[in-house]
């Protein structure tokens, strides 16, 4: 734990969390839910708390919005399984997905917070509204509010809690060996793909009026030579080999003349890169999608494709009810005419 | 008194003889035996009806006697014939002494070899003659040819081994071929269980011969005859260093160990149970291999390693063993005669004891005692068995002395009853015309001079009388007195109307014996005196049979005796005792240790100092005079006894078919003045069930006892590993309840499980 | 031509799989004959004076990787084993053709298959290619037992498979650490044999004690030897008879070849440490199990049980570490073959007439079947160990070996070792309780009364007793037990020289062994010795 | 392009902090799993703790400074609606026969 926090204080506050937890989920009779969601949620709150102050003795401004957002989701979890009614519990889980994709946005992760809210807040959770609702009993006439039995109270809570709550409690005497600082942010999306992109430097360069090179790809990265002016231009996929060696702008893809072949083509020459040129969080995924995992790909479609087949299997089938069960079910749907 | 042997026994001598290669024809006479056996085995398969299969062995074993006879005289007494065949089991492990193993498939013939093979080729010849006729009629007539061929065989391979591996080939042979044939009525169950009985005990032997084996092996690096009694003769064992035999165990451990192969297959006292039983064979079959030859093998082996059995310097366990095994077991198995009823029993308890007597001689130094004994009771005791035979097959297997009688004055049976009156003085020791009564007493003269064995020779002299009492009572009841018979239980002529025909044979007619039977007995019996002539020929140099073991690795020149050589009729011998009589025996003096023969040492004054210390005088005479008298008197006096009671001097008539009654004798009015040793001695001191409690009941339980704890403990632990998954299953199949959460809960559990050793060891 | 030994009797077996039914059987005799007539051949060809070599070498890379290939070779010892097995094969073929009616197809191409199972193991010098051809042997048996046995059948068939397996799992993880020990000295994996044995005999004692219990785990099941072998007698007695004799004449051999090949020649110095909590299994098994035959009831479990009994010797021999026990172990393995498998067939063709095994049912077969009962009598003789059969050679040179182990300082003829006259001594009663029960079980079903089933009828198709094509199937097997009786020098020469070498690495472990001892005891003595003659 | 990451500088915010929410989301969504009987939540709950491991992955790419975590949450998110798709439907179909949602109504499917 390298003194970053206390071990007992930990599992005081984890504790504390899994009888908030406990104590939130459904019961049948007395159910203290918002009380132990307090609990749970200080417990939580407490801990995060130690973090950012442990991480704010560097010095620098804490950033608000993590913790904001981070309550949310962990507030929004925590309701989705202590709602007795299952549609507040998936709404309650599309109000975790939002915050969790402003947790995403703040990675610096932008292409997959939007993709999240599109796919499971925006398809996956809208089909499991749609199924709760056709799944649900149809309440009775008599008594519009009432819960079916296995939506009313939670099993074995404080097991269940324990035990959440003692991997909880692995988990974090395992990663919390020290506070590791994630990267820059405007090196996450790092140029450095432009190498591999020759068709966007070209592009980008006839827009800056830098015609005529002919691009070749070499083990470098690519190479655009200049005939006539016997200029090189060549967009290293290795920036770090060159950052010992060479000054360069904040604009990382440098234009210069590297290694030894470029030294006997002619005169060192360098210019910047245009102004728009750079790679973003999209192209970045998307390059180390295609380019990296086209396999993986393929698969992720075939088994997306599977999964139609066997929904549209599975929802055709019939079911072969008895005598006295299409009976009950007539009555269920309030026929019965 | 083991320690005391030694030290007198220093004046003993082995002698080896030097080694010449013999005639490369010899192997024929196995081999003619062999072939013998093949021939019968096709006979077999062909279904041969006729007479064939006993021709062809006849015939053959009687060419095989010729060639032995050709082979001994072509015999240079003074060397031992060595005929190397090929080469049987050959194994080699380096180039250094004792580095390698070659039990050649080979001859030596000795003096010893020659005597044995003599009376085994001159009698299975004969034998199978008499079988001819025997077993005429017979289903497994040729099967019982090529057994008996098979036996010949076996045995010449026994006698005539130059190594004791072969010898050890033909000892398990000649056993083999005692099983089969004691099974030859294969369907009654008494004789399948005699069988296996034969071959078990025999077999217990065999461990005791194969451990001696290797242990002489071990020692000496060679088990062939010529290096072996070579390196005795030096004393020395076969190492490097050339240790002193002296200095060894194992000079007195092999012949202990020997000793107990040659008592299992010789019947002596504790292996001896197998005999008697043995008699269920076929009767000729009960002449030749357990009256005549195979049995005497235990002597043979015994005589062959005397130089090891009479080692000067070590202790000498095995010998006297030998010798008190031997008397014990002649006194034990004759009161056993004592009380039988079946005629051939009595012969098979008989041939035990006289099996003692020969091991006795052994044991009191008599070498050429013992091989003469062999040598006479081959003859007369296969004489004994075929007249018995000869009567079993003419009453339809009737061999109970209470139902014959008087089978004297029945027509066409009178050359067996002179052939049987021959046989039973030589067995009873009759003085003077037999050749039973010579050997006998050429025994017991030596154990009373030998020191030590005095002990033994009073026992021999009492079995002696007993022996004689016996035999005559057979001989009284069955073939004198009235004429009286009843068939036995394999009569099923069906002419003749009914079975029991009681006095005088009611419609029962016995076949009297024919021409093959009659001409046997007759040569048997006048073998039995010619063996008398054989005796006496060349005695002053130990007779015939003395002769021959004096040329052998027995040849064994005893400090004490005059074995062989002298008698009460040989003058000379009164001289040599008078010249050195009062030697100490705390002062051995030098003698005569490279003699080569027992005959010589009639000049040879030493044996006579042991005489004066330990078997010192009997009425006043030497011993060996002595016994002369006494045994003959011992044994008049048990003739007496047995006509007395059985015969007829006791129904008060001194003629022959005098006794009036032919059932009962005046014996059985004393039996209840004995009480129950009559009883115990008519179940054979119930030595079988002694056994069967101590030996076979207990193995067998152990062996119930090893095979439920094969099934269930050995087998148990087994069936319980496999059931063990099982078991695991069944105890787990309850947390796969269903619920779904159960499991959810158990990947949680083993997340956490898995974390915590990546916490304790990372 | 080891490979040819092992492709013919393959694609016969397809070819059985995929030909007519009538067909089935004449494939399997061809093939079988075939293979003989091959093994005729090699013997022929093959060079004796260096019997010591591996000969007829061929090699195919597998995984070479791994270093592993599928690399053949025989020297004299995997040559016998190898004709023997050639020898049963037609025999066992021809000897099932009036006792499989049904499923003929699977029959005939699972025994052709175990046949080439069998030469591969016998013909391997590659230790992953040996260990392969010793597992397969098991599916074909499986097969056998499991489909064409009797009545308790399918237990037997899965206790013999999940027994033998789980041994030879254990053993397997001991010939891999061989491997990996290997790899870890030269730097990379190879299976073979030969290279193996080197590396193996530089383990340290410790290891070598652990490989060679890992390996006895496995071959010890194969043997059996005593605590061992319980699945013998049920896979005996429900095996159909072919099933019998491969079982009883060539796979029992597979242990006793490994115990050979693997653990004598890899482990020297741990066999010399172990010997002889090894031989005093092996002498336990002798008497216990012989004394079991003695009460059993059913012919077959009586000769099956008399397998472990046998077989026990051939292990003792093999512990002695001396030529002369070891050639008689490596006798043992034929004659045995050759005697014990004559005697199951025999006892299979009581059985076809009889249909039951129960000395209780039958007997007394003598009267009825002469013939068969000549050599029911015969294999049993041989079996006892009579001098002049084949049984007596190897049965008392194993015994000699034990008698010699460890008589060194006792004469001329002993050698190195760890046993000694008393082993040979209680391992000698066995011959006589061999005796005891086999001459109870030839009194029983051969002599004696006819005692027959009530419901017996002649059989429809076969005599009453034995025809031609039984007596020619056992006549084979009587001539082997005659020559090997009566002229085995020929053979214990041929096998002089690879037992000598395989001796002389086990004597040296042995001297090894004494030096070291040394070190502890006598050398301490002699200082003391030294000091004392300086005091004085 | 860069405006919102740039207004949302990570500043103090560390590696420890998203693993710290995300083994809490983990949590959380195991505790529903096991507590809820209701057959939707509980696949609700396995969505969540997909998020979780999401989240986890997404603070791993930006530790790592590359986007493999982000490419395989694509695929996360795959595997999750084919799941989806999937369960909703067995769940439809469960529904269907038993009338009822409750886990334990299956049960003798333990077999």
């Amino acid at each position: 734990m390298d003194g970053l926090i206390h071990p007992a204080l930990l599992y005081l506050l984890l504790a504390l969390g899994g009888i908030g937890v406990a104590i939130a989920l459904p019961r049948p009779k007395f159910s203290p839910q918002i009380l132990g969601a307090l609990i749970a949620v200080g417990a939580f709150g407490g801990l995060f708390l130690i973090l950012g102050l442990k991480a704010s003795e560097r010095g620098e401004l804490p950033n608000f919005n993590f913790y904001i957002f981070a309550i949310i989701a962990l507030g929004s979890a925590l309701r989705v399984i202590t709602h007795p009614r299952p549609v507040y519990s998936a709404l309650y889980f599309i109000m975790t997905i939002l915050s969790s994709s402003a947790l995403y946005l703040i990675a610096g992760a932008e292409f997959m917070a939007f993709a999240l809210i599109i796919i499971y807040a925006g398809a996956i959770l809208i089909t499991y509204l749609f199924v709760i609702m056709l799944a649900s009993q149809s309440p009775s006439e008599q008594e519009p509010g009432t819960l079916s039995a296995y939506d009313a109270f939670a099993r074995e809570p404080v097991w269940a809690s324990a035990a959440g709550f003692a991997l909880l409690a692995l988990l974090t005497t395992m990663m919390f060996r020290g506070l590791p600082e994630m990267g820059p942010r405007n090196q996450f999306d790092s140029d450095a793909l432009l190498a591999q992109l020759p068709g966007k430097v070209d592009t980008a360069l006839s827009m800056e009026g830098l015609r005529g090179f002919e691009l070749t790809e070499t083990r470098e990265g690519v190479s655009a030579v200049d005939p006539a002016h016997q200029q090189v231009l060549v967009m290293v996929t290795d920036v770090a080999a060159f950052n010992g060696s060479l000054e360069h702008s904040e604009r990382v893809a440098v234009l210069f003349e590297p290694g030894a072949r470029a030294v006997a083509v002619g005169d060192v020459a360098w210019a910047a890169l245009p102004e728009g040129l750079g790679v973003d969080n999209i192209e970045n995924v998307g390059w180390e999608l295609i380019a990296g995992h086209p396999m993986a790909l393929e698969l992720a479609g075939i088994i997306l494709l599977m999964a139609m087949l066997g929904a549209v299997v599975l929802a055709r089938k019939q079911i072969e009810l008895g005598e006295d069960e299409k009976a009950q079910q007539v009555i269920n749907l309030g026929g019965g005419s | 008194m083991f320690e005391s042997m030694p030290a007198l026994l220093g004046a003993g001598s082995a002698d080896v003889l030097p080694t010449t290669v013999g005639p490369g024809w010899l192997w024929l006479v196995p081999i003619l035996a062999l072939a013998g056996c093949v021939a019968c085995g096709l006979c077999l398969a062909m279904r041969v009806r006729t007479k064939a299969p006993a021709w062809i062995v006849v015939g053959l074993l009687g060419i095989a006697f010729v060639l032995t006879f050709m082979g001994y005289s072509g015999w240079d007494s003074a060397s031992a014939q060595v005929v190397k065949v090929f080469e049987w089991i050959g194994l080699s492990w380096g180039d250094s002494a004792g580095q390698s193993l070659s039990f050649n498939f080979g001859f030596y013939m000795d003096g010893l070899s020659w005597l044995w093979m003599l009376f085994v080729t001159g009698l299975g010849t004969l034998i199978a003659l008499y079988a001819s006729e025997y077993m005429q009629g017979d289903k497994g007539y040729a099967r019982f040819f090529a057994g008996f061929a098979l036996f010949v065989f076996s045995m010449a391979c026994l006698v005539m081994a130059d190594n004791l591996v072969l010898l050890y080939l033909g000892w398990e042979g000649v056993g083999l071929c005692s099983y089969l044939l004691i099974g030859y009525f294969y369907k009654k169950p008494s004789a399948v269980a005699a069988a296996k009985k034969a071959f078990i005990v025999n077999r217990i032997g065999d461990l005791g011969l194969a451990l001696g084996l290797f242990l002489t092996f071990v020692t000496f690096g060679t088990v062939q005859y010529d290096e072996l009694f070579a390196l005795i003769d030096q004393g020395v064992a076969g190492d490097m260093a050339r240790t002193p035999l002296s200095e060894m165990w194992q000079t007195w451990a092999i012949p202990l160990l020997l000793m107990v192969g040659a008592f299992g297959k010789s019947a002596q006292l504790p292996l001896y149970v197998w005999l008697p039983d043995a008699m269920e064979g076929p009767t000729p079959v009960s002449a030749l291999i357990h009256a005549a030859t195979m049995v005497t093998a235990g002597v043979y082996l015994v005589a062959r390693f005397f130089p090891l059995f009479a080692f000067e310097g070590v202790p000498h366990y095995a010998l006297w063993t030998v010798g008190w095994v031997g008397a014990l077991t002649a006194l034990f198995s004759s009161t056993i005669a004592m009380a039988q009823f079946d005629i051939k029993r009595i012969m098979a308890y008989s041939t035990i004891s006289q099996l003692g007597y020969m091991f006795a001689g052994l044991g009191v130094l008599s070498t050429v005692g013992a091989a003469s004994h062999v040598f006479t009771h081959a003859f007369f005791k296969a004489l004994l068995f075929l007249a018995c035979g000869a009567v079993m097959h003419g009453f339809a297997g009737q061999l109970d002395l209470r139902k014959l009688s008087g089978l004297w004055s029945v027509p066409g049976w009178r050359i067996v009853c002179v052939t049987m009156l021959i046989g039973c003085m030589n067995l009873a020791g009759v003085p003077l015309i037999t050749a039973g009564y010579w050997s006998k007493d050429m025994i017991m003269a030596e154990a009373f001079v030998t020191p030590g064995g005095q002990i033994i020779g009073w026992i021999l002299l009492l079995t002696a009388g007993l022996t004689a009492y016996y035999t005559f009572r057979v001989f009284f009841r069955v073939f004198v007195g009235p004429v009286s018979f009843e068939p036995g239980d394999e009569h099923h002529d069906d002419e003749h109307g009914h079975d029991n025909g009681h006095g005088g044979g009611g419609g029962f007619h016995p076949h009297a014996p024919g021409w093959a039977v009659n001409t046997v007995l007759a040569v048997l019996a006048l073998s039995s005196f010619a063996a008398i002539g054989l005796y006496f020929t060349d005695k002053p140099n130990g007779g015939f049979v003395g002769n021959l073991v004096g040329d052998s690795t027995a040849g064994y020149v005893t400090p004490y005796g005059h074995h062989g050589a002298d008698d009460g009729h040989d003058d000379a011998h009164a001289a040599a005792e008078g010249d050195v009589r009062f030697v100490l025996v705390a002062d051995p003096p030098a003698h005569a240790s490279g003699d080569a023969t027992g005959g010589d040492h009639g000049a040879d004054g030493t044996p006579d100092a042991a005489h004066a210390s330990s078997g010192g005088l009997i009425l006043g005479m030497d011993p060996h005079k002595a016994m002369y008298y006494i045994s003959a008197v011992v044994g008049l006096i048990g003739i007496l006894i047995a006509a007395v009671l059985h015969g007829p001097l006791g129904m008060g008539g001194l003629g022959l078919g005098t006794r009036t009654e032919a059932a009962r004798s005046k014996a059985d009015e004393l039996l209840p003045a004995l009480g129950p040793v009559a009883r115990w001695a008519q179940h054979k001191w119930y030595v079988d069930e002694f056994y069967d409690f101590l030996l076979r009941t207990p193995l067998r339980v152990l062996s119930h006892v090893f095979h439920a704890i094969d099934k269930l403990l050995v087998d148990g632990l087994v069936n319980g590993l496999g059931l063990l998954p099982r078991a695991m299953g069944s105890a787990l199949r309850p947390s796969q309840s269903g619920v779904l959460q159960g499991y959810a809960a158990g990947m949680a559990g083993g997340l956490v499980l898995l974390l915590v050793i990546v916490l304790i060891f990372m | 031509m080891l490979q040819a030994l092992i492709v013919i009797p393959l694609l016969s077996a397809l070819a059985i799989a995929f030909a007519p039914k009538a067909n089935a059987r004449v494939i399997a005799t061809m093939s079988s004959v075939i293979c003989l007539a091959v093994g005729v051949l090699m013997a022929w060809q093959f060079r004796w004076g260096d019997s010591g070599e591996m000969q007829f070498g061929w090699s195919m890379d597998v995984l070479p990787e791994l270093g592993i290939s599928m690399s053949l070779g025989v020297d004299s010892i995997a040559l016998w084993l190898i004709e023997l097995t050639l020898l049963l094969a037609p025999i066992c073929v021809i000897g099932s053709f009036s006792a499989i009616k049904d499923n003929q197809k699977t029959y005939y191409a699972w025994l052709t298959a175990l046949q080439a199972a069998l030469i591969g193991v016998f013909a391997a010098r590659d230790l992953a290619f040996f260990y392969v051809s010793f597992e397969f042997t098991l599916i074909p048996m499986w097969v056998l037992i499991h489909l064409f046995g009797s009545t308790n059948r399918k237990k037997a068939a899965t206790k013999f498979f999940l027994f033998t397996f789980t041994g030879s799992v254990i053993a397997l993880a001991g010939l891999v650490y061989v491997a990996w020990f290997n790899a870890g000295m030269m730097g990379g994996w190879s299976f073979d044999i030969a290279e193996l044995q080197q590396a193996a005999r530089r383990m340290n004692g410790t290891q070598q004690g652990w490989v060679l219990l890992a390996m006895m785990a496995g071959f010890a099941v194969k043997v059996p030897l005593f605590p061992v072998h319980t699945w013998l007698p049920l896979a005996h007695t429900e095996a159909p008879t072919a099933g019998s004799v491969v079982l009883a004449g060539v796979l029992l051999k597979l242990g006793t070849y490994a115990i050979f090949r693997f653990v004598l020649a890899f482990v020297p110095d741990a066999v010399v440490a172990y010997a002889v909590p090894i031989a005093v299994l092996a002498i336990i098994g002798i008497i216990y199990t012989g004394l079991i035959c003695w009460v059993q009831r059913d012919v077959k479990k009586l000769v099956a049980y008399s397998s472990v009994s046998h077989l026990g010797f051939c292990v003792l021999g093999l512990f002695a570490i001396n030529s002369v026990g070891v050639s008689g172990s490596v006798m043992y393995m034929i004659n045995h073959g050759l005697s014990t498998g004559a005697l199951f067939l025999c006892i299979g063709m009581m059985y076809e007439r009889y249909h039951t095994r129960s000395m209780d049912e039958v007997g007394g077969l003598a009267n009825k079947m002469p013939v068969w009962a000549f050599f029911m009598v015969f294999f049993t003789l041989a079996s006892v160990g009579l001098p002049g059969l084949n049984g007596f050679v190897s049965e008392f040179l194993c015994l000699l070996g034990t008698f010699q182990s460890g008589a060194g300082s006792m004469g001329v003829g002993g050698t190195v070792g760890s046993l000694g006259p008393w082993f040979a001594a209680v391992a000698g009663t066995g011959m006589v309780i061999a005796a005891i029960y086999l001459l109870y079980m030839v009194g029983k079903i051969v002599f004696g009364e006819l005692r027959e089933p009530a419901d017996y009828h002649v059989h429809e198709t076969l005599p009453i007793d034995l025809n031609g094509r039984e007596i020619g199937v056992l006549v084979p097997l009587a001539i082997g037990c005659v020559v090997l009786g009566v002229l085995p020098t020929p053979v214990l020469r041929t096998i002089e020289q690879p037992v000598n070498q395989l001796v002389q690495t086990l004597e040296d472990a042995h001297d090894h062994m004494l030096v070291r001892g040394g070190e502890d005891g006598v050398v301490v003595v002699a200082v003391w010795d030294e000091s004392e003659g300086d005091v004085e | 392009m860069h405006l919102l990451a740039d207004s949302m500088v990570m500043g103090q915010v560390t590696l420890a902090h998203y693993l710290l929410l995300s083994a809490g989301l983990f949590a959380i969504g195991m505790i529903g799993f096991l507590t809820r009987r209701n057959l939707i939540i509980m696949f609700l709950c396995t969505e969540m703790m997909f998020q979780a491991a999401g989240l986890a992955l997404i603070a791993f790419s930006r530790y790592h400074m590359n986007h493999t975590g982000e490419v395989f949450v694509i695929f996360v998110l795959t595997i999750a609606a084919a799941e989806a798709a999937l369960a909703l439907a067995l769940v439809v179909l469960c529904f269907k026969r038993r009338e009822s949602l409750d886990a334990s109504a299956w049960s003798e499917l333990r077999g």
